[in-house]
């Protein structure tokens, strides 16, 4: 029995106060311009749905939603399997090699993603780093296509993702008790029956999380695809920016928004529901 | 045989708040009670719900000045809630605090200058144990000469200057909860509130940390306020013990009365180990006498509350029970068992028997060198003397 | 020029007013406010290159003749211009508005009309709408690396930018439908004077023929630039003043003025603009010769002044200056696009990805 | 198990992990000798190196007037996060607050809203207020964007702090502010620290909500950069973007250093 599991430490009165000066600025900074969105999409001098009727009716539309799920997903899904066995290896580390592996992770946060995605081309162009190896190896008769494709928007878009998606697991991989594993290890499990049985199991509210973080930032994302990606890798936030910038069409560009949304919100539920997901929100 | 919270029977289980003084009601005379001007901690009639559920009903309590008091229970009695309670960290439902004689019911926990000892010890993990120990007088702005002095004093009184400088967590446990004790003495609160401040340590240390702990309580005359659900640690460290029971008090009284004359089945089955036997009251010549799937036996002469006709418990303590093999009969209670198993407890030999009717009786006694042994499946009687048995009112369902 | 502004400003203030009278800018701009020292106007630029251009050759010579300040501010799309008209809080004076932004601005309304005697300024190779003013023509063409494709090898016009089998490879795009619409009907025989209205269905049958050749589609210049010059692409649309500042760089590229789309940039005055009357003195300036000249010497542009094209052609730097009369070029028709541009860029994206 | 299947799975989590770190690392080291290039191109390898790019870096101001508003705009935001999202972790945390859940994700919100949805709402929200072009919309917009990476930083501290050692602080009679600043902001430096580096990263390298709040005043690098794209991709900003590299490397560095001297004392 814990003498402060069930007892308050701030009053709610007290907790208000301090939460409020941040509420405020959500209020302002957040909530405001979303409700603006979502009036937007819906006022043209008076109600109407004709921006939803024009979208509901547009090929465009379906088919770069379309291409942004696609791409989002196998992004999320290759961060996932990349960042699982990284983050595996973080937590494996002494505290001080962690600390330092953790800044490898982190450097690409370092450089802006606009110079990052030259860089990229530099690497995995024609003549880029990459494949000059390759034909060095081969004699010259290999070649990979690898940016100006959707090979290249994805391999830019995980260059981005990975580390959020790493950190997110390592959280929650650091979080787990060592003895667990030790445990099950007495009672003869082997490695990979621990790592199914008990380290993957704790880790999902980390997985979720990456999961979650990593498919709304790639919804989101258009201008690595566009610099590294092909013709057809059009994302829908690409499509937001055509309609806000190009053709004014504000009414269009929110009620894109408030589909991408919804989509967004939808999923975060869905995926909170996943055992573990309460964690997901990181706070409560 | 049954430590389920059940709604209480004992009739010193709770007082109306008008009832005055406090502790009028309890049976027992030896508690070294205290009229209310010079009590440490008076509760009366307080009461703590959490949404809807009580978690204390109506409590009255009283703690002396210099006394050593344990609230003692099963998980979710309320003795954490009555600790919380007086400690501030959450405000009642309904009823009245004072703490030294002042009124305390709505009073800021840092304003109310009391000490506690936590179960996990509760050191700053980013604080040497100096700045530890020294982090109370610091809050009272206490001068940093005083505070060096008065921190290395209680240092050396629990015998651990040396690790003035290091981390908690390069302490072992045993170290780490004296350090705690220490920070807790360091500004002499007059009452210290411990919450099972043993829990985490193993047997040993434990045992060593129960006598130092009384050793201070003992040169500080500081009054102490200690939770635990280990009668063992109860009875070994209290002046009082107050046993609690689903958010009410159950009884309370010296270890000494807790053990010989509990008031209820509760009481009787928490503290120390018992063999009940709940039956039916009948008149048998001058006395009473109680029927039960055992037998019939002779019970001690009680109040008036029992009488002919009711049901009782009789309690039987396993050190006052007899195992003989028939031929040693005497005049004594008696009736036949079988012996299911002994256990032999270094000094101790248990005993574990089985009556006809199928009750397990458990009897204790001490271990002698050149005895017979009782073998397993021996057909064997036991006994007491009647004025060992003691009669309760029966559990209400 | 830029130095001791005040003393110098009364001097270039008469000054002005004589190249008013002669008649690239309106008198009637001139009078009234100009003097003003504490004045300023806020004009768009587009960041880089281009805003340090804009503020050499107009902004400070501007300032320092009138004493009106220029702030030139980055990034003046279009979406910021509807939220400041929209909002009743505008704040810039002058838009640098390409042909799709004015022409989709005027549908907006958002301008301000300009002055009927700015409207009424001759001697413009494009003549000036009521609403928006033609500064000057940039030209698109094609871009090829030297080494890899060296002269005989790679397309100068638009039919050799769309013929795979004579030049085979890889081409770079833009992904705007204005100016790449136009290149395919040229490129598949049409004439540069009959090409509006725009044949839509044509050059899109035409843009299908290509797109297996198509190996990137570019959203802004520099990546043109650099998918040729880092080998992903062999041929690309692109711009001359880019491909040769790439050029002094010591990259092998080169461009060709054989055949071009030429498109206009305009100035356009935002509706509420506080600063109507300097705005429209700006415009004037900006249109006066010696400024179109050196405006198009420094960005390699076509000025729209046709003394200033004069000028140009006749100095031995004129090697940039596409000819308009040689009927091979195409000049962008911004009202053509100011009407079908949502249209048309919606079904060039869904081809694109398609 | 067979023998080589295990030993496949003893490798098969460093070698992920290393041509992971090797992938992450690749596009910001390759910026390092680009940024050493002649000038005019963005080339590597360059074809001789030279310190051109720096000098055109810091002899225009345009270049090194945005990467010190950005360095402002990052350091505001990164202490404004902190400011705004600490107690309010805490608080979370630390009360029963009915609907806490529900504030929660209002907080998380800006982490699952598309950046280019909250550029536009953000732009018609300031410019009738007359807000658009100042320091204070940019580091506040900024602000909103880092606040969820704070409070999952934070909040993975607090979780990880026991609620005892508070009430021990208050019993020993310290207020609640004495206790916040001395026992609870002590133990929780990691995270804050890791929350603020997460705010000053993610407002240094934002465009697109940066792209339509700054005006001349506030442009940032990103801006500047993005804008710069249009015309030109001068190599200039490889250079800005290695300053930037180093720059922030200096910093981890030196925050890790801290946090040893701290551990030893």
């Amino acid at each position: 029995m814990s003498s402060a599991s069930d007892v308050s430490f701030l009053s709610p009165r007290s907790a208000t106060l301090l939460v409020a000066p941040l509420g405020a600025l959500l209020i302002l900074f957040f909530a405001y311009p979303l409700i603006l969105t979502v009036w937007q999409s819906f006022y043209e001098g008076g109600f109407t749905l004709r921006a939803y009727a024009e979208l509901a009716t547009s090929t465009l539309f379906y088919k770069v939603l379309r291409t942004t799920f696609v791409i989002s997903f196998t992004a999320t899904l290759v961060s996932l399997l990349i960042g699982y066995p990284v983050a595996l290896h973080l937590s494996r580390q002494s505290p001080r090699k962690r600390t330092f592996y953790l800044m490898l992770v982190m450097l690409p946060f370092w450089t802006s993603i606009l110079v990052k995605s030259f860089a990229l081309t530099v690497l995995l162009g024609h003549s880029g780093i990459v494949n000059q190896a390759l034909g060095f190896i081969s004699g010259g008769t290999i070649q990979f296509p690898m940016v100006f494709n959707r090979f290249g928007a994805i391999v830019g878009m995980i260059n981005y993702l990975l580390p959020f998606m790493i950190l997110s697991i390592l959280g929650s991989l650091l979080a787990q008790d060592g003895n667990l594993a030790r445990a099950a290890e007495v009672m003869g499990a082997g490695p990979f029956r621990i790592f199914r049985k008990v380290t993957l199991p704790l880790s999902m509210p980390g997985v979720i999380a990456g999961i979650i973080i990593n498919f709304t930032l790639s919804i989101g994302m258009y201008i690595t695809p566009a610099l590294l990606g092909g013709r057809q890798d059009m994302m829908i936030a690409n499509l937001i920016d055509f309609y806000t910038r190009q053709t004014l069409d504000w009414p269009m560009a929110s009620a894109i928004s408030v589909v991408l949304l919804l989509i967004s919100g939808a999923l975060v539920t869905i995926l909170g529901r996943v055992r573990g997901g309460a964690g997901v929100m990181g706070v409560a | 045989m049954n430590a389920q919270m059940k709604p209480p029977v004992a009739p010193s289980a709770s007082s109306p708040l008008d009832k005055e003084p406090a502790l009028a009601h309890l049976a027992e005379p030896s508690t070294p009670n205290a009229a209310a001007s010079d009590a440490m901690i008076e509760v009366r009639g307080l009461s703590k719900l959490y949404n809807g559920v009580a978690a204390l009903s109506d409590v009255t309590l009283s703690v002396g000045k210099g006394e050593f008091v344990t609230l003692l229970g099963p998980s979710g009695s309320g003795k954490s809630t009555l600790l919380n309670l007086i400690s501030g960290m959450t405000t009642p439902t309904a009823g009245k605090i004072l703490i030294n004689g002042t009124d305390a019911t709505t009073l800021p926990t840092n304003q109310r200058g009391l000490g506690m000892v936590f179960q996990n010890y509760a050191l700053m993990p980013h604080m040497t144990v100096f700045q530890n120990i020294a982090f109370p007088l610091q809050v009272r702005k206490i001068g940093k000469d005083e505070i060096r002095q008065r921190v290395m004093d209680v240092l050396k009184l629990i015998q651990l200057e040396h690790v003035a400088d290091r981390r908690p967590r390069e302490l072992s446990g045993g170290q780490q909860q004296r350090i705690s004790l220490a920070r807790c003495i360091v500004y002499n609160p007059p009452l210290i509130l411990m919450d099972e401040p043993l829990g985490a340590l193993d047997k040993k240390l434990r045992e060593g940390m129960q006598l130092e702990i009384k050793r201070l309580h003992a040169d500080l005359g500081v009054t102490m306020l200690y939770v635990t659900h280990d009668q063992d640690e109860a009875l070994t460290m209290s002046d009082r013990i107050v046993l609690m029971r689903g958010g009410k008090i159950e009884q309370q009284g010296t270890p000494e009365a807790l053990y010989f004359k509990p008031q209820t089945v509760f009481s009787a089955d928490f503290i120390g180990s018992s063999n009940l036997f709940p039956g039916k009251l009948s008149k048998d010549k001058g006395g009473l006498m109680l029927r039960c799937a055992a037998g019939a036996f002779d019970v001690p002469a009680a109040d008036g509350a029992f009488v002919a006709g009711s049901a009782a418990v009789l309690l039987v303590r396993p050190e006052n029970i007899m195992v003989e093999t028939p031929a040693d009969a005497s005049g004594r209670q008696q009736i036949a068992a079988t012996l299911k198993d002994t256990v032999v407890l270094g000094g101790i030999v248990r005993h574990f028997l089985e009556t006809p009717a199928g009750e397990q009786i458990i009897a204790q006694e001490l271990n002698q060198p050149n005895r017979a042994r009782l073998m397993r499946g021996d057909a064997v009687k036991v006994s007491w003397r009647v004025d060992d048995g003691r009669l309760l009112p029966a559990e209400r369902a | 020029m830029t130095k001791d502004t005040f003393r110098i400003s009364r001097r270039s203030f008469t000054k002005g007013a004589a190249v008013a009278a002669i008649g690239l800018a309106a008198p009637s701009v001139i009078t009234g406010r100009a003097r003003a020292a504490d004045k300023s106007i806020t004009v768009t630029s587009w960041g880089g290159d281009y805003h340090k251009s804009v503020e050499e050759v107009f902004a400070a010579p501007f300032t320092a003749e009138t004493g009106i300040a220029v702030q030139l501010v980055d990034n003046g799309d279009m979406a910021k211009v509807k939220a400041q008209v929209l909002s009743n809080s505008v704040t810039w004076d002058i838009i640098d508005a390409p042909a799709a932004f004015a022409t989709s601005g005027a549908k907006e309304n958002l301008w301000e009309p300009l002055d009927s005697t700015l409207v009424a300024t001759e001697g413009l190779l494009e003549k000036p709408n009521a609403l928006y003013m033609p500064l000057y023509l940039y030209s698109g063409g094609i871009l090829w690396n030297t080494e890899r494709h060296p002269d005989g090898k790679h397309p100068v016009d638009f039919a050799g930018f769309f013929d795979t089998e004579k030049f085979p490879g890889r081409r770079c795009m833009r992904s705007l439908a204005p100016e790449t619409l136009e290149a395919a009907l040229v490129g598949d025989g049409v004439q540069p004077k009959d090409l509006y209205p725009l044949d839509v269905e044509r050059a899109f049958a035409v843009l299908d023929r290509l797109k297996d050749n198509i190996s990137k589609f570019a959203a802004t210049t520099p990546e043109q630039v650099t998918s040729v010059s880092q080998n992903e692409a062999d041929f690309s649309y692109s711009y001359y003043n880019r491909v040769k500042s790439a050029q002094k760089s010591g990259t092998p590229l080169d461009f060709s003025f054989a055949q071009t789309n030429n498109s206009l940039d305009f100035f356009a005055i935002p509706k509420g603009s506080k600063n109507k009357e300097a705005a429209m003195q700006f415009i004037a300036f900006c249109l006066r010769q010696d400024r179109q000249t050196a405006w198009a010497l420094r960005g390699y542009y076509l000025p729209n002044t046709l003394k200033s094209v004069e000028e140009i052609k006749a100095s031995p730097n004129g090697g940039f200056l596409p000819d308009l009369a040689s009927g091979k070029n195409v000049v962008i028709n911004a009202e053509w696009w100011g009407d079908n541009y949502t249209t048309v860029q919606k079904r060039y994206s869904e081809w694109m990805i398609s | 198990m067979t023998r080589p299947l295990r030993t496949a799975a003893v490798f098969f989590v460093p070698v992920v992990a290393w041509a992971c770190y090797l992938f992450l690392l690749l596009p910001s080291v390759i910026v390092f000798p680009i940024s050493f290039g002649t000038g005019g191109e963005f080339e590597f390898p360059p074809r001789a190196f030279s310190l051109e790019l720096y000098r055109q870096f810091f002899t225009d101001a345009a270049w090194w007037g945005a990467m010190t508003q950005s360095l402002m705009i990052a350091l505001m935001t990164a202490l404004a996060t902190t400011v705004l999202g600490l107690p309010a972790a805490y608080a979370l945390q630390r009360a029963s607050l009915p609907g806490a859940g529900l504030i929660n994700g209002f907080i998380m919100g800006p982490l699952l809203v598309p950046v280019i949805v909250l550029g536009l709402g953000l732009y018609l929200q300031f410019a009738p207020w007359n807000l658009l072009n100042r320091d204070v919309s940019l580091f506040l917009s900024h602000t909103m964007l880092a606040v969820p990476f704070m409070m999952i930083s934070v909040g993975a501290s607090l979780r990880h702090l026991d609620p005892t050692l508070e009430n021990a602080a208050l019993i020993m009679g310290a207020s609640k502010p004495a206790i916040f600043f001395k026992v609870v902001l002590p133990q929780l430096k990691a995270g804050i620290a890791a929350g603020a580096l997460f705010a000053f990263l993610i407002s240094f390298d934002e465009v697109i909500v940066a792209y339509f709040v700054t005006g001349p005043e506030t442009q940032t690098l990103p801006v500047k950069m993005y804008s710069a794209m249009r015309w030109e991709l001068s190599p200039v900003i490889a250079a800005a973007s290695t300053l930037v590299t180093v720059f922030s490397i200096l910093l981890a560095i030196g925050i890790m250093m801290l946090q040893r001297k701290e551990k030893q004392q």
